[in-house]
This record gives C-alpha cells, sequence and structure tokens, in this order.
C-alpha cells in the first residue's frame, strides 16, 4: 500500500471482474528458480493440443509441442522438428527429414514412429481435431498416407496438391500440429498430459489460478534467431506462470506492484495511465485481425446494393478507428491486414466517407427509413463502440439502426446461423490473405457465417488456394477487394494493434503478428 | 419440532420442481450453444456436433432433464462445460466466500440497524432520530455498486488503505482475505442497514406505545432496561423476518457486489455461467440457490419463537 | 402525533422538490436539450465540465446533461411500466390467493415461492437473455422479479381485512364476492400498494442500473442513468463526472421517490386524527 | 377538601396536563388544576368517560406521561415527597416498589417475549435484591394467591398461553409482589367479560387490604365504584366535577355532569314490551347446531369444533329478545347462522317461514335486505375508506330503487340517527357512538323486518351507551322489526329487551320474560352472572 499514490495515479481504470488476489498467491507460493509471470484473462480448457482448445490453450501448447514445421514471424512455414522437406513436382508428395538431435520431455528420442503415431491420432475423428475438417472432402486435401521408409524420415502423401498443407499444419488453432510421444494418453486413448518436445513441460495446473511451465532442461534449440514460432526457442527461465487474472484493472495492479512481470493482449481504453511509465515497457504491434461490419446480403432490404454502399459510405473509417482504438489501430477497407505481405496499393485504398452520396443511394435504393438491426455484444469494448459510432454516423444520412446488443454466446449464434441484418465481428489473426477472404467468401446454402456468395468471388477465392505463386496471388486478392469494396457485403474497417506492457527487467519479449504470447526467449535480468 | 421442520421442507419440495423445471427451460430458451462458445467463431459443423454428442445436448430435453434431476437427486451435478470440473465443487468453493460475505454483512447491518432503529425510535422526533432517519434514507437511495465504485476510487485508490480487487482464500492467507473482503462487506452493510434501521425504527415505535412498556417502566426499570429486555426482543421480531428474506436473496448470490469488487462468488459463476451457457452450472447455482431461500428462510422460523413465543402454537 | 406532521412536513419539504426538479427536467427535454443526446464528436472525448457542456462529454463526445436528461425519461418511463405491471398483476393475484384461500392460494403462493427462490438479478439476466435486449423485456423481467412481493404484500392485507366485520356486512346486504372485492377489500388494499409501489419504483430503478451494470439493460444509444454509469467505469479516474452525474441522479430520485412514499405512507394512514 | 385525612398518603395539588408541539398551541389543557388526596389503604376510584384525562392522571403520578405530553404544573406528594421533583434514578426507585400500576388490556400489559417468572423476578430483583430461590419462593406463593392452577409451571410459561383473566390475575400478581403503598389500577377489567372481571377485582381488594395498599381505581364504569370504593372523583374532559364518598357521589350527585353520569344507570323495570304469543314469528330456529371447521392438516381437513349444540329459538315481529352469555358461550355463532352468515351443521332455521338453506335467488336478495345485522366494533365494522353515505347507500345497492329515492332515504335516515351532517365523513373523522350510530342506521335503512345485533354498546362509555340504547329503542318502536339483541351485559339486557335468553357452552340454560328472569332466576349460571354485574347493584343503591 506505500505506493499508493503510483496506485492512485495508474488505476483510474476500474473495469472489473477477476482476481487479482489469486495471481498474488500464485506468486507468493512460487516454486524456486526464475519465474516469469505472465497474465491470461481466462482459464485455458484443456493440456491437449488442437482440440478441446482456445487462444490461451495454444499458446500454453505451443510452449510444449511442437511440429514437424512451424510458422516463422510472416506465416511462412520454417523447419521445426523436420530439418527438411521436399515436395514432388506433382505438389502431392511431402518428404519429411527429422531433427536427429530431439527428445521427448520424457527422454524417448524422437523417431517417425511418434510422428506417425500422432498424425494419424490427429485424424481420427474421435480426437476432435479442429483442422480435421481441412483434411475431408471440403478441405484442402485428404490424407492418402504416412509412411516412413527409415526412423528419421515421413513421407505424406495427398490425393491432391495443396499449396496451403503446410500453412495449415503450422496454425496456432491446430495446436501446431504438435507431435506428441504415445504415453501423452492411456491405454484406452484418453488424454493424460502433453509430452512434447517444446523448450517447456507442462507443469501444475491449478484452474481458475494459474498455468505452470517448467523449463525443459534436455531442449536443444535450433540454431538462429527466434522467428515465429520457429527459430531458436530458449528456455531463459525456469518456470513460465500463466496466472488467470480476468479483471484488467487488477492485472495492471499487479503489474505495477511487481506481481506480474508481462501483461498482454489489453484493450486500448485499459492503457490508460501505464503508458510512458519509466519502470514500464509499452508494446504495439499490429496484428492480422479484422473487424468488420457484416451485412445480410439475403435481407430483402440490403440485398440491394445501393443501401450498402450507402451505408459504408457513412462510415469514416479513420475517424472510427481513431476513436475506438484510441490510436492504436489501423484503418483497413480490405479483409487483407495492413501487417501482411500481399497489403499492398490495392489494399491500401480507404473508402472516402459521403454522407451526401450515401443520401443519394438511400433514397435511389427506396429505402423509407425503417428500422435495421444491428447485432453486436460486449465480447470486447471495441465491439459495442464500433456498433455505437456506425449507428451514430449512419443517422447522418438518414439511415436507422437499432443496436441489439446480445451476449457472446446469442452473438456467435446468429453469426453461425446467418440471423442478422448487420453485425458487428471482429475475427481472429488469420496468417494467409486466403484465410483473411475465407472469412466472407462461401455458399451461404452449404455455410450461412459466410456473407459473400458470388460464383465469381468463390471461383477467385479457388485460385488463390491452388496457386504458390505470390505474384499471381497478389493479383487475385487485389481483384478481390476491389470486388469487395465494390459489391460490399461487408464493411472491413480495421486491424488493430496487440498491445502488451512489460516490466522493464524483461529481456527479450517481443510481441508478434499472430497475436499469441511466446515466451521463450524471454529473460528476468 | 422435527415434524414441523419435515412438513416445511415437503411443502417446499414442489416449489423446488418448479424452480428445476422452469430453469431448465429458461437457459435452453436463451439463444446460443455451449458447443459454439467452446470451440469458437471458426467452428465446423462436424466439431460441433461432436461437442454436443459429448456434452448429451443432443438428446431430447425431457430425456436431458431426467437424466439431470436423477443425478441432481443422488447429490451429482455433473460437470461444468467450460471448466470440466465438478459442479457442487464449483459451487460450494464460490459459495463460502459470498456467504462469508453475506453473514458478516448483513449481521453488521442487523446490529446497526437493532441500535440506530431503537435509540431512533426512543428519541423519536429528536435530532438524533432525524439524523438516523435520513441517512438510512439517504442509503436507500444509492445504488450498491456506484457505492462500491465510491469506495474503491476513496479507499482503495485516492488513499490507498486497502486492497481494492480481488480476493485470497483464507487457506492462503487469512489477514490478507480479510484485507479484501473489507470494502465488499462494508458496502453491503451500508446497502442493506437502510431498509433494515427503517423498519427496527417502525417496529421500535409501535412497540414503545404499548403498555408492557410502560408497565415495565412502572416497575421502576431503568431505560436501558426498558429497552434491551423488553422492547428489543419485541421489535426485532419483524425486522428479523425481513434479515431472512435479505439472507435468503443475497446467499443466492452478490453478482453486482462481487463484480465490483473482482470476487469469485456465487453470483459471479451464476451470471459468467449464463453467459457462457454452461448449463450444467447454470441449473445446479439456481437448485443451490433455491435450496439455501428455503433453508434459510426455515431457520428464520425456527428462530423467531426466541423473540416472539406466541409463533410456537402452530 | 405532533411528531408525525413535523415528519411528514420534513418528507414532503425535501421529496416534493426532488421529485419536482426531476419532473421539470423530464418536461424541458421533451422540448429542449443543449445537444443531441445521441450525436457522436469523436474529436471531443470525455470533455470536462465547462461552459459548452455543462457536464461534460463522455469517451464518444456525446453531452452528459442531455444524455442524462433523456436518460431521466427512460429510466423514470421503464421504472414506472415495471411498478404499473408488478402493481396491477400483483394486486389481481394477492387479491385472488387472499380472498378464495384454499388451493388457488396454495398454488399462486407456491409460484410467487419459486419466483422469489430465484436470485432476482440471475432471473431478470435470463429472462432478458431469452427475450432480447429490450425496453420491453426489462420491463417483463422486472416485473416478473417483483411481481410475488406485491402478491404477497395484498395477499396479507387481504387476509388481515377479510376478518373485519365490514366485509361481513358486505355479504350481509348480498353482495357477491365480486362486489364485496372491488367495493370493500380493494380501496383498503390500495392505500399499502401505493406504498409499495413507490418502494418499487426505486428498486426498479436501482435493479435496471444493476442490470445495465452487468451490461444487459436498455440497449443503446439510448441512455439511462444505469448504463450512463456502467459505461464510465473504465473512465472513473480520468473522467469522474461521467460516473458522479449519474450516480447523483438515481441517488436524488430515489431519495425523493422515496420521502414521498412516507409522506404518503402518513398521509394515508387512516388511523391518523 | 378532604381536610379530615391528616397524613395523605397520595396528594395532588394544581395538577395541569399539556400536549406539546406547535399545533396544539394555545389550546386547552389536557388536565387542568387536579387536586385531591388519597389516604394509606383508601380505596378511591377516577371515574369519567374517555377523553376525560382520568388515564393521563394516574399516569402522572409515575411521571409515565405518553409522548407529546406534558405535565406543566402543580405538586404530586407521596406521604409528602413532592415526587415531581425527584431525579430519574430516585423516580425509578419509587415506581413498582412504592407505587403499583395494573393497566387495561391485559393482552398487551405483559411483556410477550418474557416468561411469567422473569417479569414476575424483574421487579423483586431490582427493589428488594433477593436470591433467586428467594424470588422463586415469593412468586409462587403470590401466583397461588391469585389462584393460578400449577404456578411453578407458570413460571416458565409465556403470557400468550393465558386467558386475559389469568392474565390479570398474573399482572396483579406482578404489581402486588413488591407490596407497593399505592396501586393504581386503570380501567383494569374493562377488557374481561362479566364472571372475570369480578373475580379479578375481589382478588385485587383482597390483596391489596392484606397489603394495607391504598387503591385508585380508575374506572368509566359507576357499578364497580359503587361496589368497590369508598371515595371518588368525577372528572369531564380534563375538568375535576365532583369529589366525595361514593354514597354521596351516587344518591346525591351536585354536578350536573355527574347527575347525567348517575343517571345513565340502567334503573327502573324492563324497558322492552312483551308481544303476545299470537304475534307472527319472524325467525324459527330449530335445534341448530353450528361448528367451525378445524385447522386442516397438510392432506386432510380438520376435525370440526361445535360451538352451538341444538338451541330452539323464537323471534316474533316487534319484538325484542335479549341473548346473554359469556364469551365462547356461542351466542354470536348463533346471530351470524340466523343471518345465514354461517351454515348449520344441523337442524333448521326459518326466516318468514322459510328454510334458509333452500331459499332461492329472489327469496334471498329478498332475506338480505330483511334481515339485518349491527356489530359490536365500531372501528371495524365499518370499511375505512367510504364515507358515511356510502356505507349506508351500500344496504340498498341491491334494492330495486332509483338512486334520487336511494340517496333521499339514505340521508332521511341519517337525520333519524342524529348525524344529518355526518354523511361526507369518513368514519375515523367520528367518534365511537357516532360510528355507531352509523351502524344502526346501515340497519335500519333497508326497513328489515329483523335487525341482529351484536353487542352494539359494549365498547362505548356509559352516557354514550344510553343515547345508543334510546335510539335504539325509538327507532325498533318506529319501524316495529324483531330484534335478535346479543350481549354479555345483563345492565343492558334490562334496558332494552322483553325477553331473555341465556347461554353457556353453546346450550340455551335459561328463557324467560326479563322481569321474570332478574327477579328469579332458575339457573346458577343466571344467578351467577347476576350478582356479578356491578351496575345493577349501583342502579339498586340509587334507587
Amino acid at each position: 500500500m506505500a505506493r499508493s499514490s503510483h496506485v492512485a495515479h495508474v488505476l483510474g481504470t476500474l473495469a472489473v471482474s477477476g482476481a487479482l488476489a489469486l495471481g498474488l498467491v500464485a506468486w507468493q507460493v512460487a516454486a524456486a528458480g526464475t519465474v516469469l509471470r505472465a497474465r491470461f484473462k481466462s482459464d485455458i480448457v484443456s493440456t491437449s493440443p488442437g482440440t478441446r482448445r482456445d487462444e490461451n490453450t495454444d499458446a500454453v501448447l505451443l510452449h510444449v509441442v511442437e511440429g514437424l514445421v512451424a510458422s516463422r514471424e510472416d506465416g511462412s512455414p520454417a523447419p521445426m522438428l523436420a530439418s527438411r522437406w521436399t515436395v514432388s513436382a506433382d505438389g502431392r508428395i511431402y518428404t519429411f527429414t527429422l531433427r536427429p538431435d530431439v527428445i521427448f520431455h520424457n527422454g524417448a528420442p524422437l523417431t517417425a514412429a511418434e510422428v506417425i503415431w500422432s498424425l494419424q491420432r490427429y485424424l481420427k475423428p474421435q480426437t476432435r481435431w479442429r483442422c480435421l475438417a481441412e483434411f475431408g472432402e471440403h478441405g484442402i486435401a485428404r490424407v492418402a498416407s504416412i509412411t516412413a521408409p527409415d526412423p528419421h524420415t515421413v513421407i505424406i502423401t495427398l490425393d491432391r496438391a495443396a499449396p496451403m498443407f503446410l500453412t495449415t499444419l503450422v496454425r496456432a488453432d491446430c495446436g501446431g500440429t504438435g507431435i506428441l510421444h504415445p504415453d501423452s494418453v492411456d491405454a484406452d486413448g484418453n488424454w493424460r498430459a502433453p509430452i512434447g518436445t517444446g523448450p517447456y513441460e507442462m507443469g501444475e495446473w491449478r484452474h481458475n489460478q494459474f498455468v505452470e511451465l517448467n523449463r525443459f532442461a534436455r531442449y536443444s534449440p535450433l540454431p538462429g534467431a527466434r522467428d515465429g514460432n520457429a527459430g531458436g526457442k530458449h528456455a531463459l527461465v525456469d518456470h513460465i506462470r500463466f496466472l488467470i487474472i480476468p479483471d484488467s484493472s487488477a492485472a495492471r495492479a499487479a503489474l505495477i506492484r511487481g506481481s506480474l512481470d508481462i501483461l498482454d493482449n489489453l484493450a486500448p481504453s485499459e492503457l490508460t495511465g501505464i503508458r510512458g511509465r519509466p519502470d514500464l515497457e509499452f508494446q504495439q504491434v499490429p496484428i492480422l485481425d479484422c473487424y468488420a461490419l457484416l451485412i445480410q446480403t439475403r435481407d430483402p432490404l440490403l440485398s440491394d446494393v445501393r443501401l450498402r454502399t450507402a451505408i459504408a459510405l457513412t462510415i469514416d473509417t479513420v475517424g472510427l478507428t481513431k476513436a475506438i482504438t484510441w490510436g492504436t489501430g489501423t484503418a483497413d477497407n480490405s479483409p487483407i491486414p495492413v501487417a501482411s505481405p500481399f497489403h499492398g496499393p490495392v489494399e491500401a485504398h480507404l473508402r472516402k466517407p459521403d454522407v451526401g452520396e450515401a443520401r443519394r443511394l438511400v433514397r435511389a435504393a427506396g429505402y423509407d427509413g425503417r428500422a435495421i438491426q444491428l447485432v453486436t455484444s460486449r465480447r470486447d469494448p471495441q465491439m459495442f463502440d464500433i456498433a455505437v459510432v456506425i449507428q451514430a454516423m449512419a443517422a447522418e444520412a438518414g439511415i436507422h439502426l437499432q443496436i441489439d446488443t446480445v451476449d457472446w454466446p446469442a452473438h456467435l449464434s446468429l453469426y453461425t446461423v446467418g440471423n442478422y441484418q448487420l453485425m458487428v465481428q471482429s475475427f481472429s489473426a488469420r496468417l494467409d490473405p486466403t484465410l483473411s477472404f475465407g472469412i466472407f467468401i462461401g455458399d451461404k446454402r452449404e455455410d450461412p457465417r459466410k456473407v459473400w456468395d458470388t460464383p465469381r468471388s468463390r471461383e477467385l477465392l479457388g485460385q488463390t488456394m491452388a496457386s504458390a505463386d505470390s505474384a499471381a496471388r497478389q493479383a487475385l486478392f487485389d481483384t478481390l477487394t476491389r470486388d469487395f469494396l465494390a459489391e460490399v457485403p461487408a464493411v472491413a474497417l480495421f486491424n488493430s494493434s496487440r498491445l502488451s506492457v512489460v516490466r522493464s527487467n524483461v529481456t527479450g519479449y517481443r510481441n508478434w503478428t499472430a497475436a499469441q504470447q511466446r515466451l521463450w526467449g524471454v529473460g528476468l535480468n | 419440532m422435527l415434524s414441523y421442520i419435515c412438513k416445511r421442507l415437503a411443502l417446499t419440495l414442489p416449489t423446488l420442481v418448479l424452480v428445476s423445471i422452469a430453469v431448465f427451460l429458461i437457459i435452453r430458451l436463451i439463444p446460443g450453444d455451449p458447443a459454439l462458445v467452446l470451440l469458437g467463431e471458426g467452428a465446423d459443423g462436424a466439431a460441433l456436433a461432436g461437442v454436443r454428442a459429448d456434452l448429451g445436448l443432443d438428446r431430447p430435453l425431457p430425456v436431458q432433464f431426467v437424466s439431470w434431476l436423477q443425478h441432481a437427486l443422488r447429490g451429482d451435478l455433473g460437470r461444468s462445460i467450460v471448466s470440466g470440473e465438478p459442479v457442487a465443487g464449483l459451487i460450494l468453493q464460490r459459495f463460502g466466500l459470498t456467504a462469508a460475505v453475506v453473514l458478516v454483512a448483513v449481521t453488521a447491518a442487523t446490529l446497526i440497524a437493532a441500535a440506530a432503529g431503537l435509540t431512533a425510535a426512543w428519541r423519536r422526533n429528536s435530532a438524533l432520530d432525524l439524523a438516523v432517519v435520513g441517512t438510512a434514507t439517504v442509503v436507500l437511495a444509492i445504488p450498491s455498486f456506484w457505492l462500491g465504485l465510491v469506495l474503491l476510487l476513496l479507499f482503495g485508490l485516492k488513499l490507498g488503505w486497502l486492497p481494492f480487487v480481488g480476493y485470497i482464500p483464507f487457506s492462503e492467507s487469512a489477514v490478507q482475505a480479510l484485507l479484501f473482503l473489507v470494502m465488499p462487506v462494508v458496502t453491503l452493510t451500508i446497502t442493506e442497514s437502510g431498509v433494515l434501521t427503517r423498519m427496527m425504527r417502525s417496529s421500535s415505535i409501535d412497540v414503545l406505545q404499548l403498555d408492557y412498556v410502560t408497565h415495565a417502566r412502572a416497575k421502576g426499570l431503568s431505560e436501558r432496561v426498558v429497552l434491551t429486555r423488553h422492547v428489543f426482543p419485541n421489535a426485532f421480531a419483524p425486522t428479523l423476518t425481513l434479515v431472512g428474506l435479505t439472507l435468503g436473496h443475497l446467499l443466492g448470490g452478490i453478482a453486482v457486489i462481487e463484480t465490483v469488487f473482482t470476487l469469485p462468488g456465487l453470483g459471479r459463476l451464476m451470471v459468467d455461467s449464463v453467459l457462457a451457457r454452461d448449463y450444467p452450472v447454470v441449473q445446479g447455482c439456481l437448485l443451490f440457490t433455491a435450496v439455501v431461500y428455503v433453508v434459510v428462510n426455515l431457520l428464520v422460523d425456527l428462530c423467531y419463537p426466541l423473540f416472539d413465543p406466541r409463533v410456537t402454537a402452530r | 402525533m405532533m411528531g408525525r406532521v413535523g415528519h411528514v412536513g420534513l418528507n414532503a419539504l425535501v421529496g416534493i422538490p426532488l421529485v419536482g426538479s426531476l419532473l421539470v427536467t423530464i418536461g424541458i427535454g421533451l422540448f429542449w436539450m443543449p445537444y443531441d443526446p445521441i450525436a457522436i464528436d469523436l474529436a471531443h472525448p470525455l470533455g470536462s465540465p465547462g461552459l459548452h457542456h455543462w457536464f461534460g462529454t463522455d469517451e464518444f463526445g456525446r453531452d452528459v446533461l442531455s444524455r442524462s436528461m433523456l436518460g431521466s425519461r427512460i429510466s423514470v418511463l421503464i421504472a414506472l411500466a415495471t411498478v404499473a405491471v408488478a402493481i396491477t398483476l400483483g394486486t389481481a393475484l394477492g387479491l385472488l390467493a387472499g380472498y378464495l384461500r384454499g388451493w388457488t392460494d396454495r398454488l399462486l403462493m407456491m409460484m410467487t415461492d419459486a419466483v422469489l427462490a430465484f436470485p432476482g438479478i440471475l432471473l431478470a439476466l435470463a429472462l432478458i437473455a431469452v427475450f432480447g435486449s429490450s425496453d420491453g423485456s426489462i420491463i417483463l423481467a422486472l416485473s416478473t422479479a417483483y411481481t410475488p412481493s406485491v402478491v404477497r404484500v395484498v395477499r396479507a392485507t387481504v387476509l388481515s381485512i377479510r376478518e373485519r366485520e365490514f366485509i361481513e356486512a358486505s355479504r350481509s346486504v348480498g353482495d357477491s364476492p365480486l362486489e364485496t372485492i372491488v367495493h370493500h377489500i380493494l380501496p383498503n388494499v390500495l392505500p399499502p400498494v401505493v406504498v409499495l409501489a413507490t418502494s418499487l419504483f426505486g428498486w426498479a430503478m436501482l435493479s435496471e442500473s444493476a442490470l445495465s451494470f452487468l451490461g444487459v439493460g436498455v440497449p443503446p444509444p439510448a441512455p439511462t442513468w444505469g448504463n450512463m454509469l456502467s459505461q464510465s467505469r473504465p473512465y472513473m479516474d480520468v473522467a469522474s463526472w461521467l460516473s458522479i452525474v449519474p450516480g447523483l441522479c438515481i441517488a436524488g430520485t430515489l431519495l425523493g421517490v422515496n420521502l414521498l412514499g412516507d409522506a404518503l405512507r402518513d398521509w394515508l394512514d387512516p388511523r391518523k386524527t | 377538601m378532604s381536610a379530615s385525612l391528616a397524613t395523605p398518603l397520595l396528594r395532588l395539588t394544581g395538577v395541569r396536563i399539556e400536549a406539546v408541539g406547535r399545533a396544539r398551541a394555545g389550546s386547552a389543557p389536557l388536565l387542568e388544576d387536579l387536586s385531591f388526596d388519597v389516604a394509606p389503604g383508601e380505596f378511591v376510584a377516577v371515574v369519567g368517560e374517555s377523553g376525560s384525562g382520568k388515564t393521563l392522571a394516574a399516569r402522572s403520578i409515575l411521571n409515565l406521561l405518553p409522548e407529546g405530553v406534558r405535565r406543566v404544573g402543580g405538586r404530586i406528594e407521596l406521604e409528602g415527597r413532592d415526587l415531581t421533583q425527584l431525579s430519574g434514578p430516585e423516580m425509578r426507585k419509587v415506581r413498582g416498589a412504592q407505587i403499583g400500576m395494573v393497566f387495561q388490556e391485559p393482552m398487551v400489559s405483559l411483556n410477550p417475549a418474557m416468561t411469567i417468572g422473569r417479569q414476575l423476578a424483574e421487579g423483586l430483583q431490582l427493589h428488594r435484591r433477593l436470591s433467586g430461590d428467594e424470588i422463586r419462593r415469593q412468586s409462587l406463593a403470590m401466583l397461588e394467591r391469585v389462584r393460578i392452577t400449577d404456578p411453578s409451571r407458570c413460571l416458565s410459561a409465556f403470557p400468550h398461553e393465558f386467558s386475559g383473566g389469568m392474565r390479570q390475575r398474573i399482572m396483579l400478581a406482578a404489581v402486588l409482589l413488591l407490596k407497593p403503598k399505592l396501586l393504581i389500577a386503570d380501567e383494569p377489567t374493562t377488557a374481561l367479560d362479566t364472571l372475570s372481571q369480578r373475580e379479578v377485582l375481589e382478588l385485587m381488594v383482597e390483596l391489596a387490604h392484606d397489603g394495607g395498599a391504598a387503591v385508585l381505581l380508575i374506572t368509566h364504569d359507576l357499578g364497580l365504584v359503587a361496589r368497590y370504593t369508598e371515595r371518588a372523583i368525577v372528572l369531564e374532559k380534563g375538568r375535576l366535577m365532583e369529589v366525595g364518598t361514593t354514597r354521596q357521589i351516587l344518591t346525591e350527585p351536585q354536578n350536573p355532569y355527574t347527575q347525567r353520569l348517575v343517571a345513565s344507570l340502567p334503573r327502573g323495570s324492563a324497558a322492552g314490551t312483551a308481544v303476545p304469543d299470537s304475534a307472527q314469528v319472524v325467525v324459527q330456529v330449530r335445534n341448530a347446531c353450528i361448528g367451525y371447521p378445524g385447522r386442516p392438516g397438510l392432506w386432510r381437513a380438520g376435525t370440526p369444533t361445535q360451538v352451538v349444540h341444538g338451541v330452539d329459538l323464537d323471534v316474533r315481529s316487534g319484538e325484542i329478545v335479549a341473548i346473554v352469555g359469556a364469551s365462547g358461550s356461542g351466542k354470536t355463532t348463533l346471530g351470524r347462522a340466523i343471518l345465514d352468515l354461517k351454515p348449520l351443521t344441523a337442524g333448521s332455521i326459518r326466516f318468514d317461514g322459510i328454510e334458509l338453506a333452500q331459499m332461492t335467488a329472489a327469496q334471498r336478495k329478498q332475506f338480505r335486505r330483511a334481515a339485518q345485522l349491527v356489530f359490536q366494533d365500531p372501528y371495524s365494522s365499518l370499511n375505512p375508506r367510504l364515507r358515511v353515505r356510502d356505507i349506508v347507500a351500500a344496504t340498498l345497492r341491491h334494492a330495486d330503487i332509483d338512486p334520487a329515492a336511494r340517496a333521499a332515504r339514505v340521508d332521511a335516515v341519517l337525520d333519524e340517527v342524529g348525524l344529518a351532517s355526518f354523511g361526507d365523513r369518513f368514519p375515523h373523522q367520528m367518534s365511537g357512538g357516532q360510528r355507531q350510530r352509523v351502524a344502526i342506521a346501515r340497519a335500519v335503512v333497508s326497513r328489515p323486518r329483523l335487525v341482529v345485533a351484536d353487542e352494539p354498546v359494549s365498547a362505548l362509555d356509559m352516557t354514550i351507551q344510553q343515547q345508543v340504547l334510546a335510539l335504539f329503542r325509538k327507532l325498533q318502536a318506529q319501524y316495529g322489526f324483531a330484534c335478535l339483541f346479543i350481549t354479555h351485559d345483563l345492565a343492558v339486557v334490562r334496558q332494552i329487551a322483553a325477553r331473555v335468553v341465556v347461554m353457556s357452552g353453546g346450550v340455551v340454560v335459561e328463557e324467560g320474560p326479563v322481569p321474570a328472569v332478574f327477579c328469579d332466576p332458575r339457573h346458577e349460571y343466571t344467578r351467577e352472572l347476576l350478582a356479578a354485574t356491578p351496575a345493577l347493584e349501583a342502579a339498586a343503591l340509587v334507587g
């Protein structure tokens, strides 16, 4: 309490719902050795990679397990457990050469057997692997066979060429397709604990209090620098402890008092008072997410592109972005995030707000001023604020939006069945522009989540999947972006930044576009 | 006495069944799918169906209800969809905290109300009475969460006397735990003491006008004895009923206070579970609170004869 | 008796100006507000109180005074509607239960018990989630939570009144049960119900703000004091006026209404000489 | 005055009591210049009706005036010591120990939350500082003196377990246990029925004599004054009217008010006129049995309690029949049954020859107008939310008359009962006597053939009682309705009824013309009742 003036200075924002104390306790009972303390807003949901998961679960398990390949900072696949790989000319056969020096946390060496066991386990329906559908009928390709000519080589044969194969394998929500030792499950195939090859092994998990990772002493890092989830991964502390602190003001207090070392994933409004403190270091990294206003093109009213365009024209994207992200986000009317290498001049074009034109279009569309429902929720403060701002902006052109605030599960349900007129939605980081466009493009009959259901867009999207050539893909993405702006199936608004604050004695912490907490290579002074 | 308790409990069974069915239906009427919540925005249909099957949510509603009720009757409230923890354990763990805050606060509020209400009634229309009634009326008008926020701002931030958010279990550090509970308890005490004080004052005024109080004075008893021995027990009986009702409601969770002070209590658990469509937890919590409500009111009724022996004549 | 005269005076003396200024504010707000309470001004967020914006602006640059004025109308309307529904329904059911007794009574009591056994806030939360967040569902949810208390008060009053001799007198001149209820029981039930209504009004307003605080209140952009308060949380240190203004509005209104309720209670007391 | 008493035990000199507060400033005092003495061991009555200030006078002696009322002048001396000069603690030593007080309402004068034992012990502990055993011994002895059965059980019992008469005896025990020099009894038996009243008062006299205590009996009942006191002080509206020996006051009242009070004693022969046997029988009750349903259990109905067992009764046109009995005798229940407000469990009741239970709807409508009820409690029998005019008009709601005629009829009846200008008032704006007039107006407005009057004057002061009874007689003579007059008070019976029916325990024990029953009671119960009615004695004394 002695530093009450600091506290007073820093902690105005009393957003509320959680337990700092749990964090403090966890700190008090910390094990011997150096401990790096980071924070999660909510508890992880399992310890099994790529199955029962959420963002936090992914982040924890990517410290524990590693895949054959891993994503670099720019999203491209890089060697991890495989030191190298080759792709056959027809793009169907991938041959991976395993690193010889890798051992599991239980001391067993990594061989092709474990790799095959792990991959086959993921492909079994009962594992409920998150990315199983990608290898099904409507996915990128089916796996024809997995074989091992020798203990250090694994050959995966697909039924067709799949340029997206490796980018899928490295996805965080797929658990990075982490290779596990078979002892991770019991004799009946039930999950026990992850025995992986990562720089940290799974430690104690106290529900709603903390998740602890312990340094894996016999980890042999790849040479070179850290690069995304790939490159040299060094365990610099004995323990990593993710404290579950739902309330952000509690978390900030903990950081200021030194009970927490890293505070990641802050909302812009939560930066009040933290930025600019000498003992804290602020980081802001643009990420590959996307906030958008979805438009139900099947709605009788909104099937008229003039009305959709009118709505888009009322939105001052720059002003909205600045107000809602407190200047930390980047306005972006294209589905491709600004941080993506594919975000070129076409994508960078921002729609000029034009209320006069909007009014003209509204009249032309014969809109009679009836209320249009705008669904939003308070899952994060931005989603709610966007709705309020868009509503006010649309009103200037005489468009009457009525905000319907629902809770997150209801929001998700409405999204999944496409039951809305307008909806504010946010999408987590998509590493590849194909995935970014994939959010919007698709057949509404098959997947009501899709908002952009035109044969041309579907065709173009298919082509981006089939091509591996960057320039060709860029051209396709530019076309898609122009169409997207013209047809207005949705209005992309901005990409936010990952905001984090670390104490100044923390070394080597850097956020990255994938927005997933990554604490290898991070140490304490 | 025992048979009375049994009869009372038997009478509440239909209520409990009604509550369970209502809860079961209402929570499922809310749009939203727990499987979807678990899997997130990009989940595909097969995975969703799989999770639903895992959770038993694909069965017809009556089957789900009967199965839940059968388990509940055996004391098994199932497991949380979100965390996989047993619901009963979750409830008890969270209830402990809520109960601690509520019991301390309501006890304190009752003591304050009894003393202030009795004194105000005794010195009716004096400046003291005006002060008590005025304060109680003002307190009634203040939203509890606003009071909580103001206290947080004042004592947690500006003065820094008390830790301002969070909670430490008693098992970890008793002193810390107590410090964390000071502000929630104070907030709740202030909020609840308003109604109780007014109630105590008005019933004390009624009792003070009765002959037996004059009789007690005519015996030569001092005012202190008259007030504590003759006025208090009789004036307190109606207040006790109100205390019981208050307890019954508050023990069901003080979601707002828990939200303000970030306490992991029962109210917060329920709100969070509704927001996550964690059906087993919501069902379990509501059944539990309904039972608590019934039991608390029964206990209060059983205590009532201590203050008003006429009531035993059932 | 002296004292009561003095008290009524004081209650009314403080209560009437408070409620009066509320009504005046609502009245003025119908015709004029300093700014459009919904229009955002992203260039001037969190402006402190000053000449242009007497009570400052919020995070979207909206005028807090205008929002409080519109908020007063919405908050009061919701509270009034809640009270009206709860009182009407509760009085009808309470009269039935108290007068008919027997199975009707037992069934109704079981149902009110069941509703009372729910934590009120959670019941409202669930109902609002089912029916969607709108003024109507908030009124529905709150009146569902409050009707049982009205039923109980009315029933208790009816039970005590129906033993009085004038009820027997009514029967002895050949009144039907309905006539007895309407002519003799209802007029005697109304005074406690009127007093209860003032308390309910306060509870409804508090609950509405509590629901907003938990994030399920009146849908935006319509301001209510509750959702203004709830949205002010993140800015409590940098823009304290955002929480102080609606907080004081709620407290002042409730104080006024409660005091008027007290005055009303004394005024309606048939024992007064 | 009373110069003959050399050393008075209590002397009040010029006591004046006023209401405090702005609103009452300048209004008349509640009690003005009150002076009187009480000698040691003397029994003195303070007589007056409600509003006379008699209770305030009593309470001012112990300085226990209610809130908002203050003594502003005068001296109150106890054995020469001015009580008004005592400090709080000094006064508390006087209370209980030297002056004891018994209150009117036995239901609220004992603390319901304390055992009798603790309430008895309280005073002894405070003033006598006795050991626990000694306190218990004395308490038991005293309870035995006041004839409580099983005193040791009584010590651990709560007040609600006793009847009103028992409670008043316990009250006496509690007060006299401290052996005070003065006992102030404020209407100690008003709330009790005739027999209990007598029992309690006899006990009080006995115990006071034993302890040598003087008694100040506050009462409105001249009958009690005549029977139990030596001297009387008459108050009216806060002023002292007359002081004198009881005999003087009763036989040679000097003051006009006292004269009026004495005149209100029931005197002379039966006022009711007998009707010939040939007169038409309006109500015929045969073998009526009436019960109340018992407390229902969880699954089954309770066993009913019979309160009236096989009663036969005839009421003829123009006749006033009194039913007399103690509380619980079944008299009220029988009255309700005759008005078809209570179902019979057996037997029959016919009205104008038609069986009540078998009336057609039209007959019932007719019956509802032809048979009316006047209640005992003028507070609970009038709907407090209706104006007097509407209360009276309610009786005619189902009559086929046009509104103008109805209003005229209501006004006419209000005029007849002397309330012509009261039509727009609410009941709480009227006195008890006025309310009872409203109740009577309500009953007669429909020109009934039968009026059942259930204790219509028991709650009224003596002089008011006289006025109401006179009104009742007048109206009965005017309209000629048959009347069933239910009461516990034989003095009232003699003033109004021609025939009397005595009920006890749900059966009729005696029946006959009033003079015959009063002069020559056959049944033991009737004799006890007659002996316990002091007003009759006083009336006899007055002549």
